[in-house]
């Protein structure tokens, strides 16, 4: 009987193993991208953008060229990619810290000035590679290496919600946040990918999918519960959903109470 | 072609344009803004692209990124701006790649003052950043001089995959004069495709990977080996200087570099007339440093001086050069002050004349 | 007939399939690879509905699914 | 002479830095080596503001000097700073119009211009540097006031109502500074 | 009969003359900071801060103690004075160069961490003191030296609107636009600065108010016409009112269609 | 107090809150994670206040913040991290700022890796960041030491407004050993109250105005003027040195800092044990460096040799010492790869017998 | 009786506080202060109503009033 | 001997870096000179780790040592790395349920501690490292028994039920160090 294989590894990844922790969902996200540059057709003129953070050694994984970027800017390295070569799909793909911290500012201006890039944002809400300090992202009352008693939102402000924010600028095309906390998620997830990279392949601007992820290492919580303790305690503050699109409206919010 | 007044800013654009740059990212920053805003006109005229970063150090990973895939591209600021680069060229230079970067000196520290200054001189030439690595740096004394030197800069950032620092020291950015760019211009140096480039793998080659992260440290390390030995090959091809007098008989040398240089030759025609020898030695490369040069001509002298628009740091490249053989002093003015021919004139006297050694 | 194939040595024992699957025919072995992990098996490969959640789940795609025979429609994700 | 080199100051907003350019343009046109370099605070407008223009027949030096062999200055603040550095014998050239001080130096030649009360009497009142710089060349002859009005003719050639204004000015200042025209320095 | 100053210059400006250009309403914005910290019974508890900008000297001009930071950093510092001393009132004060470009990550987190500052934020769409070049508030076509032909939305994006994007964050306490092109906005725009004020007065954290100012000599409009290029350019792409206080409902938009 | 075994970075930290620093901003950056959590933990028992920056850029800021405002605070960082803070440094040392920054360097340039090494020697005593300014450098090879050192850096930064670097080599940061903190320690420097500190006008003093714009060129070379006086008593009073075996005969002298000098004093021992002679000079300042201890050591030796986890930088500072009057070689690793005993014994030998000028 | 007092030295003549009054009362000047500035003057001392428009439209303070006699009551702002 | 000093390899998570530090601590508790250094990848789990105690009568020199007296190693990376770094006659102790290969040096001491399959028999499947530790400590005496005890009681004072789990752990690794117990290595 003829045999046919229909779940292998995409061929935009390589064969290398990943350095990531046993149930870490970072791997799942990687392969989503990996599928979507197959399936669209894009892996053989893509350049990718690994950030520091976990996911620093992206580059062994994604079988494209690859740039790795100071922790951070790797919007910026994308706007020098694609503007030198608009020819290359470019997409960088970055953790909570690398993005919403130190690197808040070259994501949102690379977004505003509409940058031809797609921009995979995996919100694990701490700080992986380092050891599990506090990120932009993590939940109130969370546990981690520089919150010891839980974030004290009195000291530290409640966690940034990218999708939110960057979905308020006028310019960027595409914005959603997505999980992959199970199967059926992981599908979703991957339809925002999809749907990011149809945009760049379409010429248009800026698009960004941020996608929740676990870190059962620094989170301390073992895989399968993870899952769970993502479900619970992130996606109620973390809406899903597709929070931009090339035709759909400004959503800068109007003022509560007009001026003058 | 002709010659054109032009400032020095702009002249720079203007050559980084006829080397083949077609990629401008920067930051505004008196006062070197006529670059940005040359490029900023020019470069959609020859089809290039012009984007105003949103800081310096988004400037500084946008041309990691560019030149990463591949093409020639430029950026420029002043000290300020320089100094939030660093992060970012220690990454460039980590990763192996060809960036230009014109830092046009203003007096610092902090946020200082607007003025000319050459108090860059450390950071550009040992390495402001972090780790082992060198960028290639060379200093103007005219408007002329700056055009071909960013011209030569790409080509030297393309042959060694490494940035290249032109080093301005305010005066040269906004000063006009008659500049020419020659329209036969041949590279300086030999150049090889870029097949080390990412732009987009398709089997035929190894993967680009544009990254200066080794988790083992041994490949580390022989990084760091493989770097120190082409900034070695620097040492030994890529030394520049020029020399005023040094072929006669002479008892005070002077040393100085950029503009300054310019005012010590104004200073050393009217020792002359005075009857005073002094020659000059100026370097021209920063990094590498022509120590050699220096030994040889401050040999034949009684005294050394050293002229900077800072508190004295080239002075100690000076001194490495020497090596205690003749008495280094040193002349500055800070904080946007300049020197004038006048005052070179009269410390080269006092040192001719064997006084002046409390310096 | 759907095929899963565990790779032994790519299996990080994360036990995240085990929970995915909704036939609950994976479990985790009792051997250790050569990275110090139990890692994930088969245990009733008849009752696969080959609905591909596993593969979907696991970080290391360590599962993979072949068919012989009659090719399912499978939703497209 | 064999070098020419002037401070032209003023406050931003006055042209100081444009009228330095043309008379570094009119060098260049000359076939003399020429440069022309500017300094000025962070202010843009009211702020001082200077430039020194070097022309000579070998090539220029230090394009800064402390001692130049003129100075034209537009209002008091610069009068104050560049005086005491005019070369002996040099050539001061004052706008009289916002200065009402005597020179202090006697060891210099003055050549007094009411730069803006000629500019407003001609309906151009931004021109007052174009009158200055006349004053100069005039006085000078650092460069033939034939290729100046050319620069002139070019530098607002996008501009065509300003041309004739600016020649305008312009040699009305070439008339003081000639000697032609003289104007006493109101107190 | 008895004379009475009912206008003058409030005691929390020095007398030294501003460098400002003619018609600039940067000396407006400071003297209803001024009239405010008076007002409020704060000046002799003040620190400001300068940034870098038009505004660089404003250590000159108001007599409290103040800081120079360094470009776009004034909210860092910012924090560093009010951790530092949180019976202090701190404020900055930023143009849009400063803040919405190189500074954006440093307010973004400022605000986002609930810092009890105050910041006051002059928008004038292009960057004044290097002499007019693009600024990410530049209105679309608007000239300026780095953009010669006119801001061009496909290479540079769209105006970034600092009041909306701030108020998306859950944490900070009060957020405001205001404009002074015309005495009956300056009256409004004191309000707004007088809120924000009290808001830190009262131990709440983190204000912004944005505040249109025009910029003659940069947009090469007379003082006059500048007023009136602001409100029929401006106005219109940057509404003013208040987006955010310390009681309203949490501003980040939901998620155009939900996901997964 | 009785020992404790601590963490280097640990120990640090505390170290930091017995000499009274209540405010820590910082980022994450390995290898010095250590140091920041420690300060969440233990500052809010102490009613202090920790504050993770969004980034280093902020980090640096923040402390000139609340320097300026008269509290004495503390960041850390690893070398990537540590470029970052170049603007805001030279900020500070223009506004002449007390704070203490330690910077636990890895191996570079780039993101390099995360293993110790020295090569951030230029960035850190020559000014990594732009205009005439220097920190005061200070380099432990111990965990006791490292303690100490800060502790005294919060008293040399108070005493000379100036930024104080605390350059531990990578091993130091992250290597436990025990110490002891003394509860009787005085400040090692007298200390006046902060009377130019921001903490609001009231009309009693002049207006705290925390700034390093001088718009007035002849102002800002009186300031430049005033900070290198101000590096030229650092100079002249705060230069430390430790030294082993100078006193007696030796044919070789080490140099070598930080965590290196523990491995050079193993290797010292096991040559004295193989008959060979050896001595070695620790530059514990490395800003102000002991140009004269190393001098006059290295005057008795017949060559020099300079060991550092870098491909040589430090050995700059020593050649301007030595001027050329005995051979200055070098030992180096790179990458995260450390020099051992061994590897120093070797060149020493091999130098003892005269070989080895090849280097 | 609202009395407007202009610093003719610190005023840099952007007529800003002219197109302000909506009594049309205040007019540029034809004397230059030292900075090279028209500087701005009441015309009509007597019509001014004391609305301080222009007082709060000056960016440089250069406009101050006074009251004698009877207080009016100004919106506070 | 005045000073022991041992390298401790194995992957994150094995706890390597733990027990390093309880050996420092026992040493400390003994009036010794000590220092621990630890070295690792940027992996959390799954990279390799180790780290170097030193236990002395004078203070430590090099906190890094190129050729430890002894070695303990957890898995097989960490033998093929640190077995040819072994001093000749040092000990070598080597987890035999992750390490197959019999060691290649024959000038060494090897003791072979079944150390996973130990703490799995004793229901404490983290206590590998502990039974290791044992060995190493029942081979050299580098600390005391009893000391070590103690930090051990004191490590995990917080969790009281991994005490006993622990303490038993590493009394079955020091009766293998002590030769009290031998198992086969097995290939
Ligand atoms: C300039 C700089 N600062 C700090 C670091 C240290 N660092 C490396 S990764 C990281 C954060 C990683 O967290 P995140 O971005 O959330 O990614 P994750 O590891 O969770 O996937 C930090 C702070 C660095 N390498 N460079
Ligand atoms: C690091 C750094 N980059 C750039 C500059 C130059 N610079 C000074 S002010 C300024 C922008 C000013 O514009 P804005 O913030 O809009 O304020 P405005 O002058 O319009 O009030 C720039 C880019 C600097 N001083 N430092
Ligand atoms: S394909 Fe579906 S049923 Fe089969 S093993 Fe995987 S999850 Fe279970
Ligand atoms: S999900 Fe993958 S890695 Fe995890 S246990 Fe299953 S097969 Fe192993
Ligand atoms: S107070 Fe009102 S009416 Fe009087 S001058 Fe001023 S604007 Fe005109
Ligand atoms: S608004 Fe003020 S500065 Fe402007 S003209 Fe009137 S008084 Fe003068």
């Amino acid at each position: 009987m003829p045999e046919t294989l229909v779940f292998g590894k995409p061929t935009a990844l390589t064969e290398v193993p990943t350095h990531y922790c046993p149930g870490c969902t970072h791997g799942v996200i990687h392969r989503l991208v990996a599928e979507v540059l197959d399936e669209l057709d894009l892996t053989r003129r893509t350049v990718g953008i690994a950030p520091v953070g976990c996911s620093v050694l992206a580059y062994n994984y994604f079988a494209t060229d690859f740039h790795e970027a100071s922790h951070g800017r790797a919007p910026a390295v994308a706007t020098g990619i694609k503007r030198a070569r608009p020819d290359l799909i470019v997409f960088s793909y970055q953790g909570d810290g690398d993005l919403a911290s130190i690197g808040l500012s070259e994501v949102l201006h690379c977004a505003n000035r509409g940058e031809k890039v797609t921009v995979i944002f995996v919100n694990n809400a701490i700080y992986g590679m380092t050891g599990g300090q506090m990120a932009p992202t993590t939940m109130p009352g969370q546990v981690a290496t520089t919150c010891p008693l839980g974030r004290d939102v009195e000291q530290a402000g409640y966690p940034i919600r990218i999708a939110e924010l960057i979905s308020t600028l006028r310019t960027p095309a595409f914005v959603a946040r997505a999980s992959v906390h199970s199967p059926l998620h992981a599908v979703h997830a991957k339809e925002m990918i999809r749907r990011a990279f149809r945009c760049q392949k379409e010429g248009r601007c800026f698009s960004l999918v941020e996608v929740l992820s676990t870190c059962p290492t620094n989170w301390g919580i073992p895989p399968a519960e993870s899952l769970t303790w993502l479900e619970q305690h992130m996606l109620p503050y973390y809406p899903l959903g597709v929070f931009k699109t090339p035709e759909g409206p400004d959503r800068a919010p109007l003022p509560l109470f007009g001026g003058a | 072609m002709a010659k054109k007044l032009m400032k020095g800013a702009e002249a720079m654009g203007e050559a980084a344009i006829q080397a083949g740059c077609r990629l401008f990212f920067g930051y505004p920053i008196t006062p070197q803004n006529e670059i940005p805003e040359y490029m900023s006109a020019r470069l959609p005229q020859v089809g290039g692209t012009f984007v105003q970063a949103e800081s310096e150090v988004a400037a500084s990973n946008m041309i990691y990124g560019a030149a990463g895939a591949g093409e020639r591209v430029l950026t420029s600021s002043s000290s300020p701006g320089i100094s939030l680069m660093m992060e970012g060229l220690s990454y460039i230079a980590g990763s192996e790649l060809p960036v230009v970067v014109i830092n046009i000196m203003r007096a610092g520290p902090g946020l200082g003052g607007i003025l000319p200054a050459q108090g860059d001189y450390f950071q550009a030439t040992k390495g402001g950043g972090h780790g082992d690595y060198r960028c290639l740096v060379l200093a103007p004394w005219s408007v002329q001089e700056a055009a071909d030197l960013v011209q030569d800069a790409f080509d030297l950032a393309d042959y060694y995959r490494n940035p290249v620092l032109i080093l301005g020291d305010g005066l040269i950015g906004q000063m006009m004069e008659p500049v020419e760019f020659k329209a036969d211009r041949r590279p300086c140096k030999p150049l090889a495709p870029k097949t080390w480039a990412s732009t987009g793998w398709k089997g035929d080659r190894p993967r680009a990977i544009i990254n200066s992260l080794f988790l083992d440290p041994e490949a580390l390390e022989r990084h760091n080996q493989k770097l120190a030995a082409k900034y070695a090959a620097m040492e030994r091809d890529e030394k520049r200087v020029a020399e005023v007098g040094t072929d006669g008989q002479y008892e005070v040398l002077v040393v100085a570099y950029g503009t300054v240089a310019r005012v010590v030759y104004t200073a050393l025609d009217d020792l002359r007339q005075a009857g005073v020898r002094a020659a000059m030695v100026r370097p021209v490369s920063l990094f590498p440093f022509p120590y050699e040069a220096v030994r040889r001509a401050a040999e034949k002298a009684k005294a050394v001086l050293v002229a900077e628009l800072s508190t004295g740091q080239m002075i100690e490249d000076v001194r490495l050069a020497v090596e205690g053989r003749v008495p280094v002093h040193f002349i500055g003015r800070q904080g946007g002050m300049l020197l004038t021919p006048e005052d070179i004139a009269a410390r080269v006297r006092e040192l001719a004349a064997g006084e002046g050694s409390h310096a | 007939m759907p095929q899963i194939v565990i790779d032994a040595e790519g299996c990080k024992g994360c036990e995240l399939c085990v929970h995915a699957c909704p036939q609950n025919i994976l479990a985790m072995g009792t051997n250790l690879n050569s990275k110090g992990y139990f890692y994930a098996r088969m245990v009733e490969p008849m009752r696969c509905i080959g609905c591909r959640l596993c593969c979907i789940t696991c970080p290391d795609v360590a599962i993979t699914m072949r068919v012989s025979g009659t090719m399912y429609h499978y939703f497209a994700y | 002479m064999a070098q020419h080199d002037v401070v032209i100051a003023g406050f931003g907003g006055q042209g100081v830095l444009l009228v330095g350019k043309m008379l570094a343009y009119a060098g260049m046109r000359e076939n003399k080596e020429v440069s022309w370099f500017p300094s000025y605070g962070p202010e843009m407008r009211g702020g001082t503001c200077n430039c020194t223009v070097v022309i000579s027949d070998r090539p220029v030096g230090s394009p800064v000097v402390q001692h130049p062999s003129a100075i034209i200055v537009l209002n008091l603040p610069s009068l104050d700073k560049f005086e005491p550095l005019l070369r002996s014998g040099g050539l001061l050239c004052v706008n009289t119009s916002l200065i009402h001080r005597q020179p202090r130096r006697d060891d210099v030649r003055v050549v007094a211009v009411p730069a803006n009360d000629i500019a407003i009497e001609l309906h151009n009142p931004r021109g007052a540097n174009m009158v200055a710089l006349g004053a100069y060349v005039g006085s000078t002859g650092a460069v033939s006031e034939r290729v100046l009005e050319e620069v002139i003719q070019e530098t607002f050639a996008g501009k065509p109502g300003l041309v004739e204004a600016n020649l305008q000015a312009f040699r009305r200042g070439v008339a003081i500074g000639r000697g032609e025209s003289t104007q006493e320095v109101t107190a």
